[in-house]
């Protein structure tokens, strides 16, 4: 919202208030923080090596690609739109990364071309759904099959690796603060928390629930509800971005198999966190904790030597009785 | 008005509006229609429902944009291409339909088009929570500002959209029937707002057909009628009859026209102590073959609940529905149909219309099976019988292919009742039957739902409506608070009477 | 203003005009690619690769049909992949071991119907989003096809009629493609000249009006997911009898092609629009563009590209053609 | 018996007498295995022999699958780190992407073996030669061209250009067959995807558009019966066709072979005894012994009956015969690797 508009009348007035705990305490939040104590503990006592610092910290640095890309998704949802695009563009924004480090030896210019990219595929997506009008889960299906298509041309379907071998770029993926907590983790705990600042205490962040939750109310209070919803899906073409970066630098190369399949996860694991498909409900907080415990899951599951079968079917299940738990609580409110 | 002298008084106007036309797929809306607002001052729009103004209010709020015609503020000529122009004019709109995000709390809404912002750019929470507390103890309402607005009733919801005018520096303030639901009390502060509005040099636009108010209200009323601009005149210059007469047009009889006679002793529908989980409590009433049972009630009252529950659509937690002798499951409306009852929505775009669907189909749904051979349909015959109700209706659409969402309000309210009498109902109940359709059509509703009950349908019919109620009713039954709080015969019945029931 | 939108129109085709404005475009764009590949690859119309299109996109047809009345309920089924692949694994399982095509092909069907049945549970009565139940019900799929075989099923008695339902011919015509045109047509006239199909486009355009109207909106959407899973378990017949064995692995990615097809012919993804005749088209325009790419050997990671593109075009001029009827 | 067998194997191989004394010196008790795609039947098998042999020196082989999905794979062998396994064994989804998971791994003082495929800063890999033992089946299917399909060889390829391990084995089938049939062509180069449905419709559109098309080959079982089935649903007979798959990883090939007048060539790969000599490398690598930069794992063509040499078939589940398998001899080094598609 332009501040020419906003009043004079109260900024004269005292300091805003922060109250995240207003955030935290939503109740289906609740529920979930105490789905995921429940299952750490079951694991710490059925997994051995499960409840050790490093492991525990592993599953924040592998949660933490899921959880920066999820946040974009969250907010394109909470838009009241959605994208499946994720999974491609994870394969797609690497190549300009890995190709431009490879050319400059320059891990600045290698980000660069990669958020590059992954502004302009937002910017399409944005445009196409937003402006032009189009399902924008059609847009962003096809802009799934797009790029991975055009992955594998460009690439004859090899990887390309890092022939640079940049320590700092080895250190993005690989790495940890303190020698603890994984980078990717830090960035996404730093991410998370400006994101929920945003949509807590930014207008723009309020003008995105209230989009989501009535188009045609946010119009009347004078909101540009196609430019919201724009910028909604440039931001999570960008956050997706970030998370392929990491994922580059994990894999020390651009590969073109990375991210099949991503974009469901995602998905999984915002609507898992009680982000509502028809748009203006959940809280990024709400998809943080979704992350986190289909990430813990995985690994606990992994840990007691389950095969991926059993790990499918009972993804699918929790997510399943997630979502109808989630909309019984919302038809009895 | 001659142009030259609009022009010569333009810095004393706070808007005028001049040759304002619109016109929707097979309707004109508005008609070379002015209006000149004063600072300070209360000017009261008027008519009937599809008389215009909520179409003149919603160009002047960005949401429409005119065909033809000027808009100034204080002399300068402007456009309003969105919202956002009308609010950067100082031009504040409270609408009919509550305009609120039901997720938000009440403070939230309060600012959500100016969002108080901190010199960083945060929102200031704690301002928005001071300032709308401190807004509501103004005006004296009280509400828990923290509370999700959804989660509020409907008539506090409208006080939150009213108070939401004096939180924003406007010029202008247009309130769309603001007091439809409010209880007399919170009238009682809705007048107390507009004269803190009008005392701060604000012009306030108030749009109702309700004339009590407006006399006590308004310095200057203009009355539209079917998208044409009537009158403008002082309101001392005004009594009743003469409004009246500019409202509608003739004299209010005729807007009733009478054929039926007295209605049968046969017991049509009976309804024994009915509850809802949600809103109503204890309702028992009957309605024979041949009488309309008019339900009055300010909204919230629990009018288009009891309408729902009775036709099987939402669930009931007690009491006993009967048509016809034969006992309703509950929450089952194929059997509520089959029995020979059916709901005319209030809401007819979101429970009657499928707008993309041609004509036919939205009128022949109901009673495909009656055109059906092995679930195959005849569909000459339903076209032929879909026909003879266009034209038995006077129902103005090209063809029966045309996507109903192509027709006017009066003529897809045509379209819905044809749906049920082709079914053929013993039992129709009609929510808010002409609701947002325009006068000419309105007459023909009334006729139609008279010739409903001559025929021997019993027709129950809710309205927050009083000339439609004391008009057409048989018999009156008053809500309030999920009850029936009166019951009044067609003889007994009055504005005054019906109103105070209401209050309850 | 008005006279603008109204066509004329025949009896009944009340509906089918809707979307009929839509589908000139595919039969453009159909013809103009088969003109345009049998100009650059005369192969292009040589019986066995008509055929084989043909074979190719009666797989889809068959699922598509029942794809169709679940879109224009405005639900989705994205769980027909994966039921599709554990189908064929269920059928020549049963058939290896009661040693009867028909109790196979039974059990096979009967499986794909009891997905449908679970989707539309959970759709319905526990009302989950149906994009999201059906991703889950995937997953589940996914999973436990190879709890119950991790490797493929061999076809051990080799049975003449089980190699016919995929391989056979009635004269010219492959059983599958003979197949998918009787459900073509039943679904055909269901849709468009029965209360069934009427009421289901009426659920999807406004499903409270037609709750008001007393129709059972719940349980016919129940009965569209149903009858999608029995397709699914007809097409899964066809796929492993094709195959020669239940394979765990098949059906990747078969749910996209599916919605894609449907989607490209005209039905909407909100409900209320679209006709199995758009989804014949927006089949044979995908199987054409994904045979062309390898006649004319090109490199087949377009067959991803292209119809991505399409879809997205198509949907496009859709949109552009109602809003200018809207005007 | 099966240890004496391993003794008769090793025998033969670079590091006998590494693991004859291995036998005698402490071996690993936990190995790690992130498989990149557990759910198929090769790497099926490939557990099954590293769980046998595991079994014979008192270990327990742990498996995570990658499900093909990159991300995991690192995640996945993080996990087998943090739950400190005393070897490490990765088949990468992807080769270049498994590099920095190596430096990790060092860095970690874990000993990492490797399955499938060489990946830049390794120390050891098992893996059969793909080049090879396409090469190795392309001379058989020379000859039998040369004597049954009248020297003439128009070859459809079921390929899967995804992975450079198939690439591999595609081009070594093609440059095998030309060594008896010079002007061998290769008529369609398909992407099947490595699944049988797409192969099946890919396939499908090929043969209808070369009809002439006298040689299908698959870069394993479910390309290669694709491609036959696709053949067969073309209402076409199988008397001039020859039909050569690559794997043998299950009983599909087995089953063919039995039914199918054309499957007449499979270029088995033994998993079994990949998984196998896994395990072995697994053990000298823990027991810091040398161990060469790249232990082959054999292969052999099969024609006709000669499966039957190597596995014993009852009802659904086949039992390796260890002798014969062992008593293959791998060759010491490939004729190409991955290295050489980069060129």
């Amino acid at each position: 919202m332009p501040p020419s508009v906003s009043l004079g009348r109260s900024n004269r007035l005292g300091a805003g208030a922060v109250d995240a705990f207003a955030v935290l305490t939503r109740r289906s939040d609740i529920t979930l923080v105490v789905a995921l104590i429940v299952l750490i503990a079951f694991f710490a006592f059925t997994a051995e090596y499960f409840f050790t610092l490093r492991n525990l910290t592993n599953v924040l640095g592998q949660a933490s690609l899921a959880m920066i890309a999820g946040i974009g998704v969250a907010i394109v949802f909470i838009s009241g739109e959605v994208d499946v695009s994720v999974g491609s563009l994870q394969a797609a924004v690497a190549i300009p990364l890995i190709v431009i480090m490879n050319h400059t030896e320059s891990l600045t210019l290698g980000l660069a071309g990669a958020l590059a990219l992954g502004l302009a595929i937002g910017v399409v997506n944005g445009y196409l759904s937003a402006y032009v009008g189009i399902n924008s889960l059609i847009v962003t299906l096809g802009m799934l099959f797009v790029l991975r298509g055009g992955v594998y041309l460009y690439t004859g379907k090899t990887a390309i690796p890092d022939d640079v071998g940049l320590d700092s770029f080895f250190a993005l993926g690989n790495e940890s603060l303190f020698g603890v907590v994984p980078y990717p983790a830090v960035v996404a705990f730093v991410l998370l928390l400006v994101f929920m600042y945003v949509m807590r205490h930014r207008p723009f962040g309020r003008m995105v629930y209230a989009v989501g939750g009535n188009a045609e109310v946010a119009r009347l209070a004078g909101y540009p509800v196609r430019w919201v919803k724009f910028v909604c899906f440039v931001i999570s073409s960008l956050l997706a971005t970030i998370s392929a970066i990491l994922l580059a630098s994990r894999l020390g190369s651009a590969v073109h198999l990375s991210g099949l399949g991503f974009e469901f996860q995602v998905v999984a694991a915002v609507v898992l966190g009680g982000v509502s498909l028809s748009g203006g409900i959940g809280s990024l907080f709400g998809m943080a904790l979704g992350v986190l415990i289909l990430s813990f899951l995985s690994n606990g599951l992994g840990m007691l030597d389950l095969a991926t079968e059993w790990q499918l079917v009972i993804t699918g299940i929790i997510i399943i009785v997630a979502v109808a738990f989630d909309e019984l609580k919302r038809r009895r409110a | 008005m001659p142009a030259d002298l609009a022009v010569a008084e333009a810095p004393a106007l706070a808007l005028e509006m001049t040759g304002i036309s619109k016109r929707f797929p097979g309707v004109v809306a508005l008609n070379d229609v002015h209006l000149r607002l004063e600072p300070g001052k209360v000017h009261a729009l008027m008519g009937e429902n599809g008389a215009g103004k909520s179409t003149l209010i919603k160009i002047l709020a960005g949401v429409y944009e005119k065909d033809s015609g000027t808009i100034r503020i204080g002399g300068r000529e402007i456009e309003i291409l969105h919202p956002s122009d009308a609010l950067k004019r100082g031009i504040k709109v409270v609408f009919q339909e509550i305009a609120l995000i039901a997720e938000f709390t009440v403070a939230e809404n309060i600012f959500l088009e100016e969002y108080p912002v901190g010199r960083g750019g945060s929102i200031r929470w704690r301002t928005i929570r001071k300032e709308a507390r401190a807004l509501f103890e103004r005006i004296g309402f009280d509400v828990d500002t923290d509370a999700r607005t959804g989660a509020l009733p409907v008539s506090q919801q409208q006080m939150v959209e009213i108070a939401r005018a004096l939180a924003h520096e406007a010029r202008i303030v247009v309130m769309d029937e603001p007091s439809s639901s409010l209880t007399p009390n919170e009238v009682g502060l809705l007048f107390k707002v507009i004269r803190r509005l009008t005392s701060l040099g604000i012009a306030v636009l108030y749009v109702s057909h309700k004339l009590d108010e407006v006399f006590e209200i308004a310095d200057t009323v203009t009355v539209l009628r079917d998208g044409r601009h009537i009158s403008t005149r002082p309101i001392a210059e005004h009594t009743n009859d003469t409004l009246i007469q500019d409202m509608i047009g003739r004299r209010i009889e005729t807007l009733f026209p009478r054929e039926r006679g007295p209605a049968s002793d046969r017991i049509a529908l009976s309804v024994k102590n009915l509850s809802t989980a949600a809103k109503l409590k204890d309702i028992s009433f009957e309605a024979r073959a041949g009488e309309v049972v008019g339900f009055f009630g300010l909204m919230g009252a629990g009018r288009t609940e009891l309408a729902k529950a009775i036709v099987g659509f939402d669930p009931i937690s007690g009491g006993e529905i009967s048509i016809g002798g034969k006992r309703l499951h509950p929450h089952d409306t194929r059997t509520a149909v089959s029995l020979g009852i059916g709901l005319l929505s209030e809401d007819r775009k979101g429970e009657g219309l499928m707008l993309e669907l041609p004509v036919v189909t939205n009128l022949s749904l109901a009673a495909l099976e009656e055109f059906a051979r092995l679930g195959l349909i005849d569909e000459s015959r339903e076209r032929a019988a879909a026909q003879s109700f266009v034209d038995r209706f006077r129902i103005r659409t090209p063809s029966l292919e045309q996507p109903i969402k192509n027709l006017s309000g009066g003529n897809q309210q045509k379209v819905l009742l044809a749906r049920w009498l082709m079914r053929g109902l013993s039992v129709i109940v009609v929510d808010e039957p002409t609701r947002g359709i325009d006068v000419g059509a309105k007459s023909e509703i009334f006729a139609l739902i008279d010739r409903l009950a001559s025929e021997g349908h019993a027709v129950v019919m809710m309205t927050s409506e009083m000339p439609e109620l004391l008009g057409l009713s048989d018999r009156i039954l008053v809500m309030a608070g999920g009850r029936i709080t009166e019951s009044f015969t067609r003889e007994q019945a009055t504005q005054e009477k019906v109103l105070n029931a209401a209050i309850g | 203003m008005v006279s603008e939108v109204s066509h004329p129109a025949g009896p009944g085709n009340a509906i089918g005009r809707l979307a009929n404005n839509s589908q000139i475009v595919l039969i453009a764009v159909l013809v103009i690619l088969c003109v345009g590949v049998s100009l650059a690859e005369p192969q292009f119309y040589s019986g066995a690769n008509v055929i084989a299109i043909l074979r190719q996109a009666a797989l889809v047809m068959i699922v598509g049909a029942g794809m169709t009345m679940l879109l224009i309920t405005a639900e989705v089924d994205l769980s027909v992949g994966a039921s599709l692949a554990f189908v064929g694994v269920v059928a020549m399982d049963v058939i290896n071991i009661t040693n009867s095509v028909a109790i196979g092909s039974l059990a096979g069907i009967a499986f794909g119907g009891l997905v449908g049945l679970v989707n539309g549970f959970v759709v319905t009565r526990l009302k989950v989003n149906s994009l999201i139940a059906t991703i889950g019900t995937m997953m589940i799929l996914q999973g436990s096809v190879f709890l119950y075989s991790r490797e493929a099923v061999q076809n051990h008695h080799h049975l003449a009629a089980f190699v016919d339902i995929g391989a056979g011919y009635v004269g010219p015509l492959p059983i599958p493609v003979i197949v998918a045109a009787l459900f073509f047509a039943v679904a055909y006239v269901l849709l468009r000249h029965t209360t069934l199909g009427r009421y289901l486009y009426a659920i999807g355009a406004n499903q409270k009006a037609a709750r008001l109207s007393g129709i059972r909106a719940e349980r016919l959407k129940l009965f569209a997911f149903v009858v999608t899973g029995l397709l699914v378990g007809v097409a899964g017949l066809v796929l492993v009898s094709l195959m020669n064995a239940g394979q765990p692995t098949a059906g990747r990615g078969f749910e996209l092609t599916v919605v894609a097809a449907v989607i490209l012919g005209g039905t909407s993804l909100a409900g209320g629009r679209g006709t199995l005749l758009g989804t014949l088209l927006g089949v044979l325009v995908l199987k054409v563009i994904d045979n062309a790419i390898i006649l004319l050997q090109w490199n087949q990671d377009l067959q991803m590209i292209v119809p991505g593109v399409v879809l997205i075009l198509a949907t496009y001029l859709d949109l552009a053609k109602r809003r200018a009827n809207a005007r | 018996m099966t240890r004496t067998i391993a003794k008769l194997l090793l025998a033969g191989t670079a590091f006998a007498a590494l693991t004859a004394g291995a036998l005698a010196a402490d071996t690993p008790k936990r190995i790690g295995y992130v498989v990149n795609y557990g759910t198929h039947e090769w790497y099926q098998n490939v557990i099954k022999g590293m769980k046998a042999h595991a079994a014979e020196i008192g270990a327990t082989v742990e498996v995570k699958d990658a499900n093909l999905d990159v991300a995991k794979e690192v995640s996945a062998a993080e996990d087998f780190i943090a739950q400190g396994v005393d070897v490490l064994i990765i088949t990468p989804v992807n080769e270049e992407g498994v590099v920095p998971l190596l430096k990790r791994a060092k860095a970690a003082n874990m000993p990492v073996v490797l399955e499938g495929n060489p990946v830049k800063g390794m120390t050891t890999m098992v893996a059969i030669c793909d080049y090879d033992t396409g090469y190795m089946a392309g001379v058989e299917a020379g000859k039998y061209a040369k004597d049954h399909l009248g020297g003439v060889a128009k070859v459809m390829n079921v390929g899967l250009p995804l992975l450079s391990a198939t690439v591999l084995r595609s081009n070594g089938f093609m440059d095998g067959i030309r060594t008896i049939i010079p002007d061998a062509k290769l008529v369609h180069d398909l992407d099947g995807g490595g699944n049988p449905d797409r192969a099946l419709e890919v396939s499908t559109a090929a043969l209808a558009q070369n009809p002439d098309i006298n040689i299908i080959y698959g870069i394993n079982d479910s390309s290669s019966l694709g491609g036959l089935q696709a053949w067969k649903a073309a209402g076409k007979s199988q008397d001039n066709l020859l039909v050569v798959g690559t794997g043998g990883e299950g009983l599909a090939f087995i089953n063919a072979m039995e039914k199918e007048p054309s499957y007449k060539i499979e270029a088995a790969m033994f998993p079994e005894k990949e998984g196998y000599t896994t395990i072995d490398a697994a053990i000298a690598l823990y027991q810091k012994k040398e161990v060469p930069e790249h232990i082959v794992s054999p292969t052999a063509p099969m024609m006709g009956d000669d499966w039957k040499k190597f596995y014993d078939v009852a009802g659904t589940t086949r039992t390796p015969k260890w002798d014969a398998i062992n008593a293959l001899t791998p060759p010491a080094k490939c004729m190409k690797t991955a290295a050489d598609l980069k060129k």
